[in-house]
């Protein structure tokens, strides 16, 4: 099931995310008869970001046969992590969730591929590094977060890295919804630093590129996580979002073969789940990429285990051993759409691929500026391993052996 | 000067402005609460549905659309128009006018005389009704909200301003954003005009009358329910102008709402029922918090502004229980 | 169960001064509502207060109960000299009392508000009420026996029960008296106990205050309008008139007091 | 009929028979439970003082209330019985139409507006009035005649006045609206005996002058009965007794139970031993 | 019509302090607990524990808690989830700290810091009253909830700033962490419950309860008679973050078992909280528990109707979900201002009275 919000303080974000989910399955269903022959069934729930809701969702849902979980929210992750592992179903949190859960050999029903915080912190420093020609010594990089366990991930790794290059970093924290954020544009705009990282969510968003806007920070030098890089997230800034960044995991815009299809078979036959007009959009775009991962960790769960109608322990052992290349996605009808990733049994959050993109105001459209690119792994290896094994030794659990 | 001082100045500043749009939004608090003491939990959520009625009179929805699409299966969003943004301020202080009639009708006269705490508990019912409704009508999506008011740093403050520092320092100019600056002009005559009706007039002292006592308000002849229509549909269209400066840089969605809980400590400093202590309120919370995120807060990891608003209020409740500007609380036997 | 105010009071025979107040001038910004008053009160006597609106008599109440501190002047209990205190630490020396505008705990039934009379008689603590079975019973079951005396005696017993705020007018004034008797207070002070009440009722209040003055030689402050009731029942009478004090004496004295006939009664009363 | 000592009473509670306010028995229940009046009749002739007398919980108030149509936020109901105003049913009318017709009341234990001025809390008296600034003002200056006492205490908050001089006040207020019958509900409790006295002078001097009706409701039974026309007595939610004013004074019933007077003397209230009596007609 | 109270014969005044003063009462009050001991343990599954009575159960604790700050002393307070926070926090650091101590004893500890902690921020009532205040304890709700975001040894300097409860069992049973059973879970609260509410009652009917209800009703009067003020309020405030602190450590750690502060304890379930104590009804431990129960359901039901039921989108769902429970909180407020537990009072009284109608 996908545990979906589309009210409260986040729908904004959820909604898009969560048609295009089902948008998918829809055509799956509609155009391939379903996976394998099995049509698939999408059990919406709507927690509203309210990690109780979340809870009622979770056993409301798990009793019909729920093959993996989309939490779509890290504190639901975080409580659905013991519990799901408990029950035997697989749990994917795709960009989100606990970054540690990575390391299959601890968390042997999460996965979170293809990338996490963590790798997403070290691909900003990265296209800055490319930017920069390799050197940003002495440059300070300011990380404009989200005051949660959520906005909290990246500074650890931020750190480590600024030791490793040399760059000076500021954390600025933004306190829940974040509406008024003078004080740390105010704060922004005296101490200049070269480039603002932002963990935003929500209202934050949208508050933090206008306030980037007012001051003139060269928005080129402003870079969002992917969840802070949405068309909802530039556009109540308009024109002065022009050249805002954002990290993203997946493709974007609607030139992807695979639309075609979801406009004939989804929404052209009134079955979307949305009014329509989110496709192709970020979010939605993300949604249906959770979809289309789901689905084909499916099909090799299908394949391994000789059965069409496969169990969560079967999809759990689909989703480990999940291959997606170039030819697969072209196959799929979403070439190049994201990056080439591989999970196994240690693990379960691949390579941790990704890429830069861009807001053309005047377009009014996101465009990839970067390749997938890999995440500096000598760094972050060493803090997954850490914070898995400190959840091992809290929580007693046997490390499992992989092959 | 030293860039550290105008820096602090330009802090001060912007806390001030900071002030005004919460005072913005406690203002509707204050009126409600002066004229029938009434904590009016729905008024954020007042903002956020003025707001997108706003956008949708704008840009031409269709209320309900998405309701009636589930339901008929049809597939209507938009009446296909777009009004001037004057005309669509008109048509939902229309409909914020209506609102407080409804208000009036459905709920608060079923309530009169009960306690203060159930009437807010009233409240609550409505904003949680609101919020849903207003979700219902136009949809939860985020909503631009553009009526024409400007945004961004003043380019003359900051070059004016640009050569005070002492030589050989760089020092950027002053930073004032202009939504700021209309919102305090807004302000000022909110306050201004509101206060001469609530103090001046007729009607003013029936309000404050109202709030002591609804009985004996009745018994004078005091119609409650006028008076409570005309209150609601001025918190109404004070609610409608902060929706119009909050939403224009966040845009519309539901966090819109949350406003209100940057309201309450202004509310409280203030006084519930005083509309200049609302603005003063507004000022010393603004230069506060935004001072002590500057000072203090990277020193304990930042993010402060949100409980240090409140503990500040709290602080000068104490030595003046009932905010700077408030009624005493009359403690007689 | 002697509060420590009884045990002060104690050793004072009849006839001797309970309380005296000694040049008390208390003011409200402009207002001045007490100017340099003195009085005192002896042991067992009814004190009526008495003088036209606004001249400062619940104000003199709020004084001795330590609700107002005065500018001026001190207040001595027992013949010791009160230091500034809180109402409700004097409330433990054994000072109780009924208010002009009913202050009855309107949430409460009359036999709660009644018990809560009994408070400063109770000593039982958190945890003994947490586990209710043992002292915390008993002492409830204690205090509650001198509670349904209080209610016989007042007869009010059909009304135990009922939430106060229900109550006619009269009998939440009653219940108020029920409620200052409760704390077996050596000095009681009321404010207005007839006010609303017809002459039968009256007259019933009338012979409870007697009751109490006669049976546990309770001290009285009482101030009343009803000169009819003035007159029969209390001892001596102060008069306040803005504030000061014009008239001290017997019934008789202050009757035939020309300033006080000219400030209050109007006509010499019968 | 008339006794000596009453002898300035007018005595026309006759003369005046057209009944103004009639109130035809009424039956109020409180929280759906609580049956208050029981079948309550009574008339207010125009232009005459009518007594409401009895004891503690009788049911003047709610009676008032019940004309007033202030039950409603007390969460009470008039369940059977109906009342009329110069001929038309009232019951639907709200509060406020009702001052518009001349029908105001002063409600029992003061209810000021607390954090209003004494003035301000005048003014709003006369809410309801169109006939401009300059009768308000003649009005505020003729309360202000009545009561001096106001008039030092203008400027500070109604909350922060004595008893009685909130009683001045919601009585001021009242006058403020130059109404044509005012519903009294005790208005000498917590007054000064000579203030008593002023204030059933002004009862009388705006009946006799101004022609104003009154309905009181009054524990002072022996200022009532010397003032009013006509009086009912009220005893648990239900009329017991009524007649002239100069009837009821002479009854013997009355006298003992209302009056204080027995066996033709005034009664000490040191003498009273026995607090036991029953009331005849009851028992 | 059988419900019946056959005259006001108490023999003794330990017999009119009872709980429950009628017979019938008394007896449909044994039949609850051994159905709720008994039977419901056998039947239960995880839905039912999870998404309905276990929420039910422990957020009815803290309204119980609430009710006793607000409902009987009168002071409102929304910083209810900043102290079901520190409830949460205690209990996890010390279950991480002193992993073999019960987990009831743990539970009633946090319990014990909460109070503490209640008692700091309850100082200011002292003088600031009525909205004043309440809007003052949002300053507790914002700040305890930063402080742990912020504070990286509350959540043991896990990389996450989440909390998660490890596993802890009583009697060879698993009560908190992925392997505990829901009827094990269920009784384990369920018996806290009772005896919460219990502790509860006691507190109310007597000399202390009293002091609550007259600072309530009328602090000047109160005070006259001789109830401190200040002990008065604080020994409130204390109770009611006991409870309210039993409440967040048994929400974090038996109920949801993972935890992010600023989402789970945020001002929503503060609001959440005293929503059910008012329309549950104020100064009543049945209100408390009628509160509770409304607020957990009603949504869950509705949920199940329009989206199972009806097959309609999760967020016209959602959205009707708001404007149904709006509504309904308006609408009995109209009805009964004060509280279902009233209204259950007053068809009570009416039954009394049957056949006839007053
Ligand atoms: N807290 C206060 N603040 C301001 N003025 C006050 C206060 N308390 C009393 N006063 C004023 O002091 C004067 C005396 O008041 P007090 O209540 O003592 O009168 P009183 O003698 O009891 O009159 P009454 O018989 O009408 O009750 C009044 O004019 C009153 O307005
Ligand atoms: N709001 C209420 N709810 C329930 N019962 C009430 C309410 N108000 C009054 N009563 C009951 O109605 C009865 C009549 O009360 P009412 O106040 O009319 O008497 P009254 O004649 O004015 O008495 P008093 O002279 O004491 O003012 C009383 O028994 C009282 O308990
Ligand atoms: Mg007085
Ligand atoms: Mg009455």
């Amino acid at each position: 099931p996908s545990l979906s919000y589309r009210t409260g303080p986040y729908a904004v974000n959820g909604i898009p995310y969560a048609d295009g989910y089902e948008d998918y399955l829809t055509l799956v269903n509609e155009r391939d008869g379903g996976i394998g022959g099995v049509k698939a069934k999408v059990l919406e729930c709507e927690t509203g970001y309210n990690t109780q809701k979340g809870v009622e969702c979770y056993e409301a849902t798990k009793g019909e046969g729920a093959l993996v979980y989309q939490p779509l929210s890290t504190g639901i992750t975080y409580q659905l992590i013991p519990k799901a592992t408990a029950d035997g179903i697989p749990v994917h949190s795709m960009g989100y969730g606990r970054t540690s859960a990575k390391n299959g050999k601890v968390f042997s029903h999460i996965f979170n591929y293809p990338v996490n915080y963590w790798d997403g912190a070290s691909h900003a420093v990265n296209h800055i590094l490319d930017v920069n020609g390799g050197d940003i010594a002495g440059k300070t990089i300011a990380l404009v977060y989200h005051n949660s366990a959520y906005g909290k991930e990246p500074i650890r790794t931020l750190e480590e890295l600024s030791k490793k290059h040399g760059y000076k970093f500021t954390p600025i924290a933004v306190d829940h919804p974040g509406q008024e954020q003078k004080s740390q544009w105010l704060q922004i705009r005296r101490e200049r630093p070269d480039y603002v990282l932002m963990w935003g969510w929500g209202v934050m968003n949208q508050v933090a590129i206008q306030e980037a806007a007012n001051i003139r920070f060269p928005m080129e030098n402003f870079i969002g996580i992917w969840w802070s890089g949405s068309e909802n997230d530039v556009l109540p800034a308009g024109i002065k979002a022009n050249g805002y960044k954002a990290l993203t995991f997946h493709g974007v815009g609607s030139d992807f073969p695979i639309f075609d299809d979801i406009k004939k078979y989804v929404v052209d036959a009134g079955k979307a789940a949305g009014a329509g007009d989110q496709v192709g959009t970020v979010l939605y775009n993300r949604g249906l990429y959770a979809a289309l991962l789901a689905v084909e960790a499916a099909k090799v769960a299908q394949e391994i285990h000789g059965t069409k109608d496969i169990n969560a322990a079967q999809m759990r052992d689909g989703m480990e051993a999940l291959v997606i290349d170039n030819a697969k996605m072209e196959a799929l009808g979403i070439p190049g759409f994201g990056p080439e990733f591989s999970v196994d049994c240690g693990n379960h959050g691949g390579p941790g691929l990704g890429a830069v993109q861009q807001w053309d105001a005047e377009a009014g459209t996101w465009s990839l500026i970067s390749d997938f690119a890999p995440s500096d792994m000598d760094v972050i290896q060493p803090l997954i391993d850490e914070d898995s094994s400190a959840f091992a030794t809290e929580n007693k659990i046997e490390m499992k052996e992989c092959a | 000067m030293s860039p550290d001082f105008l820096n602090t100045i330009e802090v001060i500043l912007n806390g001030l402005m900071a002030g005004v749009m919460y005072s913005l939004v406690a203002l509707g608090f204050v009126l409600i609460f002066k004229a029938s003491g009434i904590f009016n939990y729905a008024q954020g959520v007042m903002a956020l549905f003025a707001a997108m009625t706003l956008v949708g009179f704008q840009t031409g929805q269709v209320p309900f659309s998405h309701l009636i699409n589930a339901v008929f299966g049809t597939s209507i969003h938009s009446f296909g128009w777009t009004l001037p943004a004057v005309v669509a301020v008109l048509l939902t202080v229309v409909v914020m006018i209506l609102f407080a009639i409804l208000v009036e009708r459905l709920v608060l006269k079923h309530l009169v005389n009960q306690e203060p705490i159930i009437l807010f508990m009233a409240t609550i019912g409505l904003a949680y009704f609101m919020e849903g409704m207003g979700d219902l009508m136009w949809g939860s999506e985020m909503k631009i909200l553009d009526v024409g008011v400007p945004q961004g740093g003043s380019l003359w403050l900051e070059e004016f301003t640009a050569g005070w520092a002492t030589e050989g320092s760089t020092y950027y100019g002053m930073y004032i954003d202009r939504l700021d600056i209309v919102a305090t002009v807004v302000a000022i005559v909110l306050v201004i005009s509101l206060t001469l009706f609530s103090q001046y007039t007729r009607t003013g002292r029936a309000l404050r009358a109202v709030a002591d006592d609804h009985q004996a308000a009745l018994s004078v002849g005091i119609s409650l329910r006028k008076i409570w229509v005309i209150v609601w549909a001025i918190a109404g269209i004070v609610a409608m102008v902060a929706g119009i400066m909050w939403g224009a840089k966040s845009g519309v969605q539901f966090s819109l709402s949350l406003i209100a809980l940057k309201a309450l400590p202004v509310l409280i400093l203030g006084g519930f029922t005083s509309i200049p202590g609302a603005i003063i309120g507004g000022l010393i919370i603004g230069v506060g918090e935004k001072l002590f995120e500057y000072g203090v807060g990277p020193l304990i990891g930042g993010a402060t502004e949100n409980w240090f608003a409140y503990v500040l209020a709290l602080i000068f409740l104490v030595f003046r229980p009932q905010g700077l500007f408030g009624d005493k609380i009359i403690e007689r036997v | 169960m002697k509060n420590h105010g009884t045990s002060l009071v104690s050793n004072i025979e009849p006839g001797q001064e309970v309380l005296s107040v000694q040049n008390i001038s208390l003011s409200f910004g402009g207002v001045k509502a007490l100017t340099d008053i003195s009085f005192d009160l002896v042991k067992g006597e009814v004190r009526a207060i008495i003088g036209p609106n606004g001249a400062g008599k619940s104000s003199m109440l709020n004084v001795i109960n330590g609700f107002y501190h005065p500018q001026e002047g001190e207040v001595f209990y027992c013949g010791q000299k009160r230091n500034a205190m809180k109402p409700h630490q004097i409330a433990h020396q054994g000072i109780a009392r009924t208010f002009q505008n009913i202050a009855l705990f309107k949430g409460m039934s009359t036999l709660d508000n009644i018990m809560t009379g009994r408070f400063t008689h109770m000593k039982t603590n958190v945890l003994q009420h947490a586990f209710w079975r043992g002292p915390a019973e008993q002492e409830e079951i204690e205090n509650r026996l001198k509670v349904e005396e209080i209610i016989d005696f007042l007869e009010i017993q059909t009304i135990r029960k009922t939430p106060v705020g229900r109550l006619p007018y009269g009998l939440q004034k009653r219940v108020e008296l029920g409620r200052a008797l409760a704390a077996e207070p050596v000095l009681l002070l009321l404010d207005e106990p007839m006010a609303g009440m017809n002459i039968e009722e009256k007259e019933d209040m009338s012979r409870f205050i007697l009751d109490v003055q006669e049976e546990f030689g309770t001290t009285i402050a009482l101030i009343e309008h009803d000169m009819g009731v003035v007159m029969d029942i209390s001892d001596r009478v102060v008069v306040l008139d803005y504030g000061k004090k014009i008239g001290d004496g017997t019934p008789d004295e202050v009757r035939n007091n020309q300033a006080v006939i000219d400030a209050y009664l109007g006509v010499p009363h019968e | 009929m008339n006794s000596p000592a009453v002898a300035d009473t007018p005595d026309s509670a006759s003369a005046v028979s057209n009944s103004l306010l009639s109130v035809n028995n009424i039956e109020v229940i409180y929280n759906h439970v609580i049956l208050v009046l029981k079948g309550v009749s009574l008339s207010v002739p125009e232009g005459g003082i009518t007594a409401l007398l009895g004891g503690n919980g009788a049911g003047k108030t709610t009676t008032l209330k019940a004309i007033s149509n202030l039950l409603h936020s007390e969460r009470g109901i008039v369940s059977k019985g109906s009342i009329s105003y110069r001929g038309q049913p009232i019951a639907d009318l709200s509060p406020e139409a009702l001052v518009k017709k001349g029908v105001i009341q002063v409600m029992e234990g003061r209810h000021c507006f607390e954090h209003l001025t004494v003035e301000e809390n005048l003014l709003t008296g006369a809410y309801t009035r169109g006939d401009g600034k300059a009768a308000v003002q003649r009005d505020l200056e003729m309360v202000y005649g009545y009561f001096p006492r106001l008039k030092d205490r203008r400027k500070s908050q109604a909350g922060y006045t004595s008893g009685g001089e909130q009683q001045m006040c919601a009585i001021g207020r009242a006058l403020m609206a130059s109404p044509e019958t005012i519903l009294l509900d005790e208005p000498s409790m917590g007054l000064a005996p000579q203030l008593v006295e002023e204030i059933f002078e002004i009862v009388k001097q705006l009946n006799e002058e101004e022609g104003v009706s009154f309905l009181l409701a009054e524990q002072n039974t022996n200022i009532a009965l010397r003032y009013a026309h006509y009086g009912y007595i009220l005893e648990s939610g239900r009329v017991v007794m009524d007649g002239k004013a100069s009837d009821l004074r002479d009854n013997s019933d009355v006298k003992e139970f209302y009056l204080g007077v027995s066996e033709g003397s005034k009664r000490s209230f040191r003498e009273v031993k026995h607090y036991k009596r029953r009331k005849r007609w009851l028992s | 019509m059988f419900y019946r109270q056959a005259g006001d014969f108490k023999s003794s005044y330990r017999e009119d302090l009872q709980t429950f003063a009628l017979k019938q009462d008394r007896w449909a009050y044994y039949a609850l607990l051994v159905v709720a001991f008994l039977v419901v343990p056998f039947i239960i599954n995880d839905y039912w524990a999870s998404a309905v009575l276990l929420p039910f159960l422990i957020l009815a604790i803290a309204a119980l808690g609430l009710n006793i700050l607000t409902g009987y002393c009168g002071q409102v307070s929304l910083g209810t989830g900043g102290f079901m926070a520190v409830g949460a926090y205690a209990c996890y650091k010390i279950m991480t700290s002193a992993p073999d101590l019960s987990i009831f004893f743990v539970v009633l500890l946090s319990g014990a810091v909460t109070a503490l902690v209640g008692l700091i921020f309850g100082i200011p009532s002292l003088r600031i009253k009525g909205f004043y205040l309440a809007v003052a304890t949002l300053a507790a709700q914002f700040f305890l909830v930063w402080l742990f975001n912020k504070v990286p040894w509350f959540y043991n300097y896990s990389a996450s700033g989440q909390i998660s409860a490890p596993e802890r069992t009583m009697f060879g049973w698993a009560i908190t962490g992925p392997n505990a059973e829901a009827p094990v879970r269920y009784l384990f609260c369920i018996t806290i419950v009772v005896l919460l509410a219990w502790i509860a009652r006691n507190l109310t009917r007597g000399r202390i309860g009293r002091s609550w209800m007259a600072i309530r009703d009328m602090d000047i009067a109160a005070e006259i008679i001789g109830v401190d003020p200040l002990k008065t309020k604080l020994l409130a405030f204390a109770v009611s973050s006991f409870y309210i602190g039993v409440s967040g450590a048994l929400f974090f750690s038996v109920y949801l078992g993972a935890v992010e502060v600023g989402e789970v304890f945020g001002i929503t379930l503060s609001f959440l909280i005293l929503f059910m104590i008012i329309i549950g009804g104020l100064g009543s431990i049945l209100g408390s528990f009628i509160g509770a129960g409304f607020l957990v359901l009603v949504p869950v039901l509705l949920k199940n109707v329009m989206v199972n039921g009806l097959g309609w989108p999760t967020d016209i769902a959602a959205h009707i979900e708001f404007v149904i429970v709006g509504g309904l909180i308006m609408g009995f407020l109209i009805v009964e201002p004060h509280g279902l537990a009233q209204l259950w009072r007053l068809a009570k009284e009416k039954l009394l009275l049957w056949p006839f109608p007053h």
